[in-house]
């Protein structure tokens, strides 16, 4: 835990702008760093956790209504997003890497891919929701829901008397879910553009070296939470029922 | 502590790997999702999403490196409280109308 | 003085000597330990006060007594437990043969619907000597129907039945309340429910009325919405006959089961093709938005009501249910009101 | 470092620095705890000025002093201002700010600008939720219940909504800081078994402060959704469930009962060992039984709720986990009691708050198990039965221990003694205020007086006169140590580094203590409350 005292003096220069006055030596105040971003994120589980659990009641509640709404989203837009989103962690955990070794004009260049994956991400994210406008599938006064062919069971649907097996306010809760879960990690990742941009500039300005990396790497656990979100996101909204 | 501090340094070759897979379990999951294993679409595609998170918290967010037990207990502790929130509710959800007696 | 300043609730249902003998028992008990902890820590205060005691001998625990402590009040806590939960569980189930009242909230009042058609407005009548069923409903926000003197409360919501019943023993007047704060007027949604002797509620009961009983207005509701179009009482109808269906399972399309309770029901002719029954087709509309919350517990109560003739509704005449008519227009409401 | 302050002894985190930005611009945790002591003294006195027209109120059955609708906003703004604004910060946002990091001999919290931030969160929270008042004020009752507050009320519910949502992030905060201070700020020698028990109790809290308030959040958030765009989530027209509301919001706010006794429970454990000069009884059940509250806290939160239309199964489960709580308590209150066994007692002002924190806490708390009771339940729920349980746990337990920490650590704080005479007065005015206030409520609850009532029928008034006139008493209870403590600091006699000969490191540095805390890092070799060799407490000078 404690720093030896040859590389104490070694990197005593290094050490004394970045140590804060109240903690004994660099690792005491990387740890207690890492340690507080680790447990911000546990808030986040939990955050996201109440947004889980109405999600899972309400599909085991209204199941049909749920995969109705849910064959309705563009599959290909989320895996290609999930994709987007998976390959900004991997440039993210490349700059904090670039970050350890001390290179510079690395770290500089893995952080601004990850923005612009990030960015790309919400841009499909802002296509997919326009989609959702364009069809009333946003929960509200003007929401409208039409069971997809598919669904309609064939044969019944001929009936002279078919009706929709969803009720559409079941699919609006689906939408209602949709929107708050996916709104809210779109804010996580706009959050976390805007830190990564500062980030950015602070590593241009070479500010973080192998003494002193403990932004880039909660950053990089922050953007990687994040990532994580979205992929139990992804199952849960975009692949429910999609056989037969 | 090979490193100039307990902070471990990650091969590239890790994180690639580990980013190959994430790649290769997104392709699995959304195959799955097209065959009827009936009940156990969602159980698979959970079970997926599990091990691709492990994935990125062990290797992306280096707990697997990590020297402070109280952080892996902590991150224990944040999954199992959620689990608690969903089992818990299931209590109530689950079971109602067991009893045959409306709103019981 | 004392007409004042009452300082124990009456007593007038079999679950309030229930509930009291367990506010007893645990009043015993927690009041025991708690004098035991005052008394404690008065005596150690006085006899270990520094002007007489000033040398602290140290005592620094005891695994025995830590064991006692933790080990004893468990044990006291499991009888809480147990007894608490016996009074709940038999407090949630109705006898089957206990007479129905249908109780109706909103802002700021309680309706009540007798099975014979009596409605009442923050008042409730019932005899002596009979086991009496609430089903309940709220029409707007979370209302929570509490009489003190029979110990008995349960929430009011919208959207789905909830149940309490109880066995009043003593005839008389009591407090009704609203329990959940319902909004501006919570504190006047309050009322009395009327004990009788048996005779006298009988009395009461022929007084009143005059618009026929609750399932017969719910059998008229049910040729006038086209209902009995689809659900015949034979096998040939588009939709199950419903003869004999309420207090049975019911197996649905996918496989699933629900017994066929009041809230299946109010369900069904809501949100009809969310289950449907096996060997039927998701033809039936939402009655969403065209029924009110009194309109379908009477439709609620004429279901109910058709029962074969050897176990026939203890309330109410046992309607004939009307097979011959196919004359009610169908009203098709293709995707109903939304909201 | 430790060579520049050397320069005067009275030099102190009080007089280092002096004008507004010195304070509103600190990063010293024990000048953001005097921040936090002055802005939530604020909320509780409106937050008591709300109770008192309550119970003005409440005098007559008729409802004759306020309107209906004011009378809803009043008791809602009295919680939201007493739960959320003053009682949740109450002892970890000051006590535990200014004493966390001297206890575990640190120079400060491990994030001290988070930690600034999250005194400007809780004020910024504040200011909405006062904004709210003032634009017209909120009538939900302090727990929100949906759909009530999604669809059909038309009060301020958004604005009040929001600022609770910031104030929580307030509160996850300090429970991030105090975690991290624990666990990687402790000076050499401090492990976890020598550690105070106010640091357990704290850090059990934070553990709550973590959990469970994101998931208020999330809660808040859906419910402001809800209201702005009718998603539905709540809404039974739109098929969803109202209970959910329920079920998310107690996962938070039972525990969050947990926030606001613990801490005290904490403060209580360090008063009793020292006002009777000996080791506290059963240290590790002590410790260990305030994370067993904490985690079995989280197991219960369905209690609330059965009467609400929850499935039988549950509430059975539910009351049987809700015992599961009830064990480390009594553990606690036993191990107090026995503390005090054989020891040599004082009778100074932070003591007599202990005892009575322990007196009313058990009656607080016996009173929970008659409401874990199923049974019992069902009659007592949502009667003045539950407001007089939780009143005693927090009221005659939180407030109780609060206010003693505040009395045990005032010299230390201030650097200055409060009258000691005057601080007995108010402790049992106080303790006899808050009896008559609240015990008459059991009584009137049994009966089946429903809360949240704005009138009520006659045969209650009797009851009602007596909480009434004991409200009237604990509100000149409160205001006397406001105006002592107030006049301590220019008048009262300087105190010593240790006025109680009390163990702990917080003791071991001047009063008022240097900005840094500890001229050296301590180094610890003793066990807890290791009072054998201290010496005896001496009188202490009143005044100058």
């Amino acid at each position: 835990m404690h720093v030896s005292q040859a590389t104490n003096t070694q990197h005593a220069a290094e050490t004394e702008h970045v140590l804060l006055h109240h903690f004994g030596d660099l690792e005491q105040q990387r740890q207690s760093a890492t340690l507080g971003m680790w447990v911000f994120l546990i808030t986040e589980i939990m955050f996201f956790g109440g947004l889980f659990a109405g999600y899972m009641i309400y599909r085991l509640a209204f199941f049909n209504a749920f995969a109705a709404g849910s064959n309705t989203l563009d599959l290909r837009l989320g895996a290609i997003n999930t994709a987007v989103l998976i390959a900004s962690s991997l440039t993210m955990a490349l700059a904090v890497h670039a970050a350890q070794i001390g290179a510079r004009k690395k770290t500089v260049l893995y952080l601004l891919g990850t923005i612009v994956l990030g960015l790309v991400f919400l841009g499909i994210k802002v296509v997919e929701y326009a989609d959702k406008f364009e069809h009333h599938h946003v929960p509200g006064q003007y929401f409208e829901f039409q069971e997809p062919v598919s669904l309609a069971h064939g044969e019944q649907a001929q009936g002279e008397h078919a009706q929709s097996r969803i009720d559409p306010r079941h699919a609006e809760l689906f939408f209602g879910f949709y929107f708050a879960m996916t709104g809210m990690h779109a804010l996580h990742m706009i959050i976390g553009v805007g830190i990564l941009a500062v980030l950015t500039f602070l590593a241009w300005r070479g500010r973080y070296g192998p003494q002193y990396h403990t932004p880039v790497h909660n950053v990089g656990l922050y953007w990687h939470f994040v990532d994580i979100v979205w992929i139990f996101l992804f199952p849960l909204l975009y692949l429910i029922s999609r056989h037969g | 502590m090979g490193e100039l501090m307990s902070e471990h340094v990650v091969s590239t070759k890790v994180y690639i790997g580990i980013w190959a897979a994430l790649m290769v379990l997104t392709a699995v999951t959304v195959g799955a999702a097209f065959i009827d294993l009936g009940a156990f679409n969602p159980v698979v595609a959970l079970a997926i999403a599990a091990v691709k998170a492990t994935l990125v918290v062990l290797f992306f967010m280096h707990i697997y490196y990590e020297h402070q037990r109280i952080v892996w207990a902590w991150v224990g502790a944040g999954f199992f409280w959620l689990i608690i929130l969903l089992t818990l509710s299931l209590t109530d959800y689950g079971t109602r109308g067991f009893l045959g007696v409306a709103g019981r | 003085m004392w007409d004042n300043l009452p300082l124990w609730p009456e007593r007038a249902a079999t679950f309030s000597g229930r509930v009291d003998a367990l506010y007893i028992f645990l009043l015993a008990i927690t009041g025991a330990v708690t004098l035991l902890v005052w008394l404690l820590i008065f005596y150690f205060v006085i006899k270990y006060r520094h002007t007489k005691h000033p040398k602290a001998h140290p005592v620094e625990g005891s695994l025995p007594l830590e064991i006692t402590w933790s080990i004893v009040p468990l044990f006291m806590f499991m009888i809480f437990f147990g007894w608490g939960a016996w009074i709940y569980f038999l407090e949630s189930r109705p006898p089957r043969d206990a007479m129905d009242v249908y109780i109706v909230g909103k802002q700021w009042m309680w309706k009540a619907q007798h099975p014979t058609g009596q409605r009442e407005i923050n008042e409730l009548h019932v005899p002596a000597g009979r086991d009496v069923r609430l089903t309940m409903i709220s029409q707007d926000v979370i209302h929570s129907f509490f009489i003190p003197a029979f110990r008995i409360k349960t929430d009011v919501l919208p959207g789905r039945y909830t149940t309490q019943w109880f066995h009043a023993t003593k005839p008389g007047t009591y407090h009704l309340y609203c329990a959940e704060y319902c909004g501006t007027s919570h504190s006047g949604m309050i009322g009395r429910v009327v004990v009788m002797e048996p005779r006298d509620f009988e009395n009461w009961l022929a007084g009143g009325a005059g618009e026929g009983s609750l399932a017969g207005t719910g059998q008229k509701l049910f040729q006038d919405l086209g209902c009995a179009t689809c659900h015949r009482m034979d096998t040939a109808g588009r939709g199950p006959n419903l003869m004999g269906v309420y207090g049975k399972p019911v197996l649905f399309e996918d496989g699933r089961t629900q017994t066929a309770d009041d809230n299946y029901i109010r369900e069904s002719i809501l949100n009809p093709n969310a289950k449907v029954v096996a060997g039927f087709k998701p033809i039936m509309p939402t009655f969403q938005g065209i029924v009110s919350e009194d309109q379908l517990l009477s439709l609620v109560a004429f279901i109910k009501s058709l029962q074969s003739p050897q176990n026939a509704p203890v309330s109410g005449r046992p309607p004939v249910p009307n097979t011959t008519s196919p004359s009610g227009a169908m009203q098709q409401n293709p995707g109903g009101a939304n909201r | 470092m430790a060579t520049v302050t050397h320069a005067i002894e009275t030099r102190n985190y009080l007089n280092s620095d002096y004008g507004l930005k010195s304070w509103l611009l600190t990063t010293d945790h024990k000048r953001i705890a005097i921040l936090y002591l002055v802005t939530i003294t604020a909320f509780f006195f409106i937050g008591g000025f709300f109770a008192m027209l309550i119970r003005l109120e409440l005098l007559t059955p008729a409802g004759d002093l306020v309107q209906a609708d004011t009378y809803n906003k009043l008791f809602t703004m009295h919680g939201i201002m007493m739960i959320f604004f003053f009682l949740i910060p109450s002892v970890p946002a000051v006590l535990g700010n200014f004493l966390v990091p001297m206890m575990v001999g640190a120079k400060d919290l491990a994030f001290p600008k988070i930690n600034l931030l999250s005194w400007y969160l809780l004020v910024l929270g504040g200011l909405l939720t006062l904004f709210s008042i003032v634009a017209g004020g909120v009538d939900t009752g302090w727990t929100f219940y949906t759909p009530f507050s999604t669809t059909f009320s038309n009060t301020y519910v958004t604005g009040a909504a929001l600022g609770i949502f910031v104030a929580g992030f307030s509160s996850i905060l300090t429970g991030l800081n105090f975690i991290v201070t624990v666990h990687r700020m402790r000076a050499p020698g401090l492990t976890w078994g020598r550690l105070p028990l106010f640091i357990w109790a704290n850090y059990a809290t934070a553990i709550i402060q973590i959990l469970g308030t994101p998931v208020l959040a999330i809660t808040i958030v859906l419910v402001a959704l809800e209201r702005a765009f009718h998603i539905g989530i709540f809404d039974p027209n739109l098929g969803g469930d109202p209970l959910l509301f329920q079920h998310l919001f107690w996962f938070y706010s039972h525990p969050a009962v947990y926030i606001m006794i613990l801490p005290s429970m904490g403060v209580i454990s360090e008063i009793i060992p020292c006002f009777s000069r000996k080791r506290i009884f059963g240290y590790h059940f002590v410790a260990l039984s305030s994370v067993a509250i904490a985690v079995f806290g989280f197991l219960v939160w369905a209690h609330h709720m059965f009467v609400a239309g929850m499935s039988v199964y549950a509430a059975i489960i539910f009351s049987f986990l809700s015992y599961s709580v009830a064990v480390p308590s009594a553990i606690k209150v036993f191990n107090w009691t026995s503390t005090m066994y054989r020891g040599s007692i004082y009778y100074h002002t932070p003591m007599l708050y202990a005892l009575g924190f322990i007196g009313l806490f058990t009656i607080g708390g016996v009173t929970g198990l008659f409401l874990a009771s199923l049974g019992m339940d069902v009659h007592v729920h949502d009667t003045y039965f539950v407001v007089a349980h939780f009143h005693y746990i927090m009221v005659g337990g939180a407030i109780m221990g609060y206010l003693g920490g505040l009395h045990f650590w005032w010299p230390k704080i201030t650097g200055r003694m409060y009258p000691e005479a005057w601080g007995k007065i108010a402790a049992a005015t106080v303790f006899v205020g808050f009896n008559l206030t609240f015990f008459p409520q059991f009584v009137v609850g049994y009966l089946g007086m429903p809360r949240r009532y704005y009138q009520y029928v006659s045969e209650y008034q009797v009851l009602n006169v007596l909480s009434t006139a004991g409200a009237s008493i604990l509100a000149v209870g409160y205001l006397i140590p406001m105006i002592y403590f107030l006049w301590s600091l220019r008048y009262g006699a300087p105190a010593p580094a240790n006025p109680w000969n009390a163990v702990g490191l917080e003791w071991m540095t001047p009063s008022p203590p240097p900005t840094y805390n500890f001229e050296t890092t301590p180094v610890v070799t003793w066990e807890a409350y290791d009072y054998r060799k201290m010496p005896a407490i001496e009188e202490a000078p009143v005044a100058r």
